[in-house]
């Protein structure tokens, strides 16, 4: 007789717990405002990332077309996987001294890990975090950019 | 049991351990060969009761081998750490203690695959990450790979 | 005369046969391959193939300053990232006897445990498309979803953060960081009623798992198997209790120990673990002294050398590094005893005998990160 | 000509009238036949495709997502857009494989789908083939689908298809008893095995209100041994995917694999249209006794419109099924058969028998 | 329409089917190699005999099955016919569903219902 109830007791708790199961899609199934879904390509205008966000690694430049890197290679030692490349170019100053300034400074997009070990080792905040994130391309040379813009010049209160 | 204790019961039962310092535990260099006697009886003994082995690790010296056992007890939550050394580079070898602790028998087989260290009595000692047939053992000193290692 | 026939007599019984679960395959999580004797829907035994996606990060990290190691760990179980960076992070703050501001201490320990709800909830949906209702696997990514914004809006990446410097650090949190996590907790509290609704609850999932799977104390001990797996077979194995980092120790949380050891068991494990993450979150939200985010370092870390070893708990079990130094700046040999690798160990023992669709269930319940493995 | 849409009968007589009188006796049957096939084909492709639509933007609400929306406005077109994909796509034929039995399986899961439509009434006067013995006949061709994939599994020369197969086939052994006896419960009410009287009988009341009890009890059962019979929801052993990859269509690329999957949904169609005729009554619309006017208004709809409707209520329960439950496991699958729903369907009869004899029912 | 017509609906499914094969292959490309005449299995060569011996668990289950559906084939006539029949045809199921169900009874405690 304990069997027989228990037989029925399986059924009645197997039935709810499965009712309470189809309550919770059937209530989300009801509820369109639940929707999280990102229509990504169309809202590019709206998508605002976080101020924080790691896109990429860039050199800001001010409107003068000058940036604060001086070249010193700090971040070439400090990134784990070789992704930057600092050329440097030796100039002659006014004062008849050379002076070793920054040439190139390559950023292999496609190696970098995203540590932020380059930001973080700068002494002179040359480097930043950029936003974009859209970086697929057709050719693998494309990831290899150059920070410094062409006929960039370094801020003149920057000092080694 | 304290440090101080553990280190002498260890002692009677291997006397020709090597004790080295360590600060965080109690680390013992034991002779290859009384290594699985000595397991046996650290995880019988009422008072050790080493059930847990929470890493086993191979490491390359150059000058010798050395696998490197991180032992603790569940029960007397004290722990310690074993060294057994080899100096054949080839064909070195150590007991297994796979049947003593049974997670050994995969880190084992890692040890073997990456640092080349065998272990005898092992039940299925074969390569774990690298395709059989691989030359050589990455982790150690002297690999060279000139194709898959890329110096910065 | 009649000729006698001798047809060679097959017993059914014995007749076993292979197949590959993995490398390409929906129910392994990962690039594992599982050679899988079968007899009928049987499984009689099983080996782990790996080192599909191995990286070799134990022989990078030889090459790497300590700093930069910690991007490395990252990769590792990439759902336990902070985590990972933790134990490095650990390893060289006690070896080089630097005391971290409590402030670093208390952020730490927050987004930990954010972590491992985040790696809980990829867990519950996985566990869910294993035993085949796929809805679970939207609205555990939903909610992780929350804590990914999260971490993106302090540490700007999503899943591999390398947030944690030797010391300290990589950036103070986000001002609005307390405000969101609380606002996650208030959100979470309620959609985990939808976790217990839809699968915990649920009769069909409960027969699958209760009583499949069973792997005893001392087995788990003896194979090592850690976190919420190797607790649900009643192994007190929790690093935050027995050996405490970060401000573990001033916060009141249970060390969830289950003991029947099944499939169901290792699955509630995680459920109620994801209960008090909650729990130790609300205690030191609002409690994060004001302070440095970064203790004062050298510029470049020499570890004295020695062997160390750090352990921490992380979302899949006890996590420890193996460290050796020679005094340089780079580790001479730096070891990873990574739980996954363990907890894969005992797979074989815990489903012999069981059908080919307990092995998923248990597979999904001792929630195997490849990459952890292979490392 | 004067026909109604409440009414298809007069629209049929007309047809065979035209056709009889303009033509020879042979090519009036023969052209009958061409009509009727096209139509049955074009509503076959148009239920499968929207079906296949359906599923995706149900399961997509269900789980907080928005469903295809590239493909015309809400996504509409997605599956006329896959279907020309799966037609252009390759065909690989697997070495080793039985190719015979391995070309032969679409067919049959096809051609079983088509010879059960057959006896489905769509509307009054609005159906292929009355058969007096429909039900039986239903079951019996519909069960034909599962030999197909049978086939499917156990040709394809691989190891994960051989276990779907073997599945299957415990699903064939163990359902069919219990969407055949869950059917007899309305046979008893209904006094008759043909669909057109079945429908007729519910004129005055559904058989799931008329039968109360008993007749419930037999519509939950049959919708879940349905839902077991055409492979779908909780019960999709033969082609679990977190287990076998894709069970016993593992093997099958491009049209071919469509084909099952347009099966797959074509039963599900089958078996919710006997669902809503057998116990929702059919095409007979909505009626509460003593309500003339709400009743007024139920009869204005076309009795065509009554059925998709009740069809496509039924076919989302078993969406919903799908999509809320984790999967069963095999030998749960013929413990609940056996030990559950074949002793309360014997039970169930029983009463239903009782019920009758006493004129109980309403 | 009548019965014959059922051979319409099979020709029309036998259509649909072969009509759509042979025009995927014409229209669909084919570029076959060995690699891709491979049987699935995770991206491993398949080892052993696919067809093997497979030992099913539900023998037993087939047989019940064999008897419950010839028993509900007798079912079906009676269910039409019961209300003209009345209380004879009751009681006459009740002795015939009481042995159908002994025997279920009878399998269900030799444990033929356990999935071996």
């Amino acid at each position: 007789m304990n069997s027989i109830f228990e037989y029925f007791a399986d059924i009645f708790h197997t039935v709810k717990s499965l009712l309470t199961g189809m309550k919770v899609t059937g209530r989300y199934f009801f509820s369109p405002g639940e929707i999280v879904t990102q229509q990504y390509p169309e809202n590019r205008k709206t998508l605002k990332m976080y101020d924080r966000f790691k896109g990429e690694v860039i050199m800001p430049h001010n409107e003068h077309n000058e940036h604060r890197c001086t070249g010193c290679g700090i971040c070439e030692t400090a990134c784990p996987n070789g992704s930057i490349e600092v050329l440097q170019a030796k100039i002659d100053m006014p004062d008849g001294k050379k002076k070793r300034i920054i040439d190139k400074h390559i950023y292999h997009l496609g190696m970098c890990t995203f540590c932020g070990l380059c930001i973080k080792s700068c002494p002179s905040d040359a480097l930043a975090w950029g936003q974009e994130f859209e970086h697929a391309v057709f050719d693998r040379s494309k990831l290899n950019k150059t920070l410094n813009q062409p006929g960039s010049s370094i801020i003149k209160d920057i000092v080694e | 049991m304290d440090k101080a204790t553990l280190k002498e019961r260890i002692l009677g039962l291997v006397p020709d351990a090597e004790f080295q310092e360590n600060k965080q535990f109690l680390t013992f260099i034991i002779p290859p060969a009384k290594m699985h006697d000595l397991s046996l009886r650290l995880k019988s003994e009422v008072d050790l009761q080493f059930d847990y082995l929470f890493c086993l690790s191979g490491v390359d010296m150059v000058k010798f081998l050395e696998v490197v056992y991180h032992l603790e007890s569940t029960t007397h939550k004290h722990q310690l750490v074993l060294k057994v050394r080899t100096e054949d580079r080839v064909n070195g070898a150590v007991d297994t203690v796979c049947d003593i602790w049974r997670t050994a028998e995969l880190h084992e087989r890692e040890a073997y695959d990456l640092m080349g260290i065998r272990f005898n009595n092992h039940p299925d000692l074969r390569r774990f990450f690298l395709e059989e047939g691989w030359v050589g053992h990455p982790l150690r000193k002297d690999y060279v790979d000139e194709v898959n290692i890329v110096e910065l | 005369m009649k000729e006698v026939i001798n047809l060679p007599v097959k017993n059914i019984e014995e007749e076993e046969y292979h197949i590959n679960m993995g490398p390409q395959h929906p129910s392994t999580h990962g690039v594992l391959r599982l050679v899988v004797s079968l007899q009928g829907e049987i499984v009689k035994s099983l080996k782990p193939h790996c080192g599909y996606i191995h990286r070799g990060i134990e022989k990078m990290c030889e090459k790497d300053t300590y700093p930069q190691i910690i991007h490395l760990t990252d990769r590792m179980d990439y759902l336990s990232a902070h985590i990972n960076n933790h134990a490095v992070c650990l390893l060289v703050e006690n070896a080089l006897e630097v005391e971290v501001p409590e402030r670093v201490k208390y952020i730490r320990t927050i987004i930990d445990e954010l972590n491992r709800i985040a790696s809980h909830q990829l867990w519950w949906c996985s566990f869910g498309m294993d035993m085949g209702g796929l809805t679970c696997y939207f609205y555990g990514l939903r909610d992780r979803e929350k804590i990914l914004d999260i971490f993106e809006e302090s540490f700007g990446s999503r899943l591999l953060h390398s947030y944690y410097t030797p010391g300290g650090l990589m950036m103070d949190i986000h001002p609005d960081f307390q405000k969101n996590v609380k606002a996650f907790i208030k959100y979470f509290r309620k959609k985990i009623k939808d976790y217990d609704d839809l699968l915990t609850g649920n009769m069909i999932m409960q027969l699958r798992t209760k009583g499949v799977g069973f792997l005893s104390k001392e087995d788990a001990i003896s194979y090592g198997v850690t976190g919420p797996s190797g607790r649900a077979s009643g192994f007190s194995c929790d690093v935050r209790k027995h050996h405490p980092y970060g401000v573990y120790d001033k916060v009141d949380f249970k060390e969830i120990l289950g003991t029947k050891g099944d499939t169901f068991e290792r699955y509630m494990m995680r459920m109620n673990e994801m209960h008090e993450s909650m729990r130790i979150i609300e205690q030191l939200i609002d409690n994060i002294p004001a302070g440095d985010y970064t203790a004062k370092m050298k510029a470049v870390l020499k570890l004295p050398a020695g062997e160390y070893y750090q352990r921490v708990e992380a979302s899949r079990g006890e996590l420890g590094v193996y460290c050796i130094s020679d005094g340089n700046k780079t580790p001479y040999r730096m070891k990873f005893r990574s739980p996954n690798f363990s907890n894969l160990s005992a797979l074989d023992h815990i489903s012999r005998g069981v059908k080919i669709a307990d092995l998923v269930a248990i597979g999904g319940s001792l929630d195997y990160v490849i990459p952890d493995i292979d490392r | 000509m004067n026909f109604s849409i409440y009414d298809f009968t007069s629209f049929n007589q007309w047809i065979d009238k035209f056709l009889n009188d303009n033509l020879p006796a042979f090519w009036a049957i023969a052209v009958e036949m061409v009509i009727i096939g096209v139509a049955i084909l074009l509503f076959y492709a148009l239920v499968g495709l929207f079906l296949v639509y359906a599923e995706r933007k149900v399961c997509a609400f269900m789980q907080n997502r928005v469903g295809p929306n590239r493909v015309g406005p809400y996504g509409f077109f997605q599956t006329i857009a896959d279907f020309i994909k799966l037609m252009l796509k390759e065909l690989i034929y697997i070495r080793n494989a039985d190719q015979l039995l391995f070309n032969l399986a679409p067919f049959i899961v096809i051609i079983a789908s088509f010879m059960a439509i057959a006896a489905i009434p769509f509307a009054k006067g609005l159906h292929a083939i009355d058969f007096d013995i429909g039900v039986l006949y239903v079951i019996a061709v519909s069960s034909l689908g599962v030999v197909g994939i049978l086939l499917a599994g156990w040709s394809s020369n691989n190891k994960y298809s051989l276990i779907g197969a073997m599945r299957s086939g415990a699903q064939i052994v163990s359902y069919e008893l219990s969407v055949g006896l869950s059917l007899v419960t309305i046979i008893i009410l209904a006094g008759t095995m043909q669909f057109s009287a079945i429908v007729e009988g519910q004129a005055n009341g559904w058989f799931i209100f008329k039968g109360h009890i008993p007749a419930f009890i037999a519509f939950i059962v049959f919708l879940i041994s349905s839902t077991a019979e055409t492979n779908r929801g909780p019960f999709d052993l033969a082609e679990a995917e977190s287990e076998l990859t894709a069970g016993f269509h593992t093997e099958y690329s491009g049209i071919k694999f469509a084909f099952f999957f347009l099966a797959e949904y074509m039963n599900m169609f089958i078996v919710a249209s006997i669902a809503a005729t057998v116990f929702l009554g059919g095409w007979m619309p909505f009626h509460v006794g003593g309500w003339a006017g709400f009743n007024h208004i139920m009869d204005f709809i076309p009795p065509f419109v009554w059925y998709i409707g009740k069809t496509f209520f039924v076919i989302w329960i078993m969406m919903w099924f799908k999509w809320t439950f984790p999967r069963l496991r095999i030998d749960q699958l013929l413990t609940l058969e056996w030990k559950y729903l074949l002793p309360i369907n014997l039970v169930n009869i029983l009463i239903m028998a009782f019920i009758v004899l006493m004129g109980w029912h309403f | 329409m009548s019965a014959e017509s059922l051979i319409l609906f099979f020709i029309v499914g036998a259509f649909l089917v072969g009509f759509a094969i042979v025009f995927a292959h014409f229209a669909a490309p084919n570029s076959s190699n060995p690699q891709k005449a491979e049987p699935y299995e995770c991206g491993i060569p398949t080892e052993g005999l696919t067809w093997l011996q497979f030992n099913v668990g539900y023998y037993l289950f087939a047989i019940i099955f064999l008897v419950f559906d010839v028993e509900s084939v007798f079912i079906f006539p009676w269910a039409v016919v019961m209300k003209e029949l009345g209380m004879t045809a009751f009681i006459e199921i009740v002795i015939f569903f009481f042995v159908l169900g002994l025997g279920l009874l009878y399998a269900w405690k030799k444990g033929a219902l356990k999935w071996e």
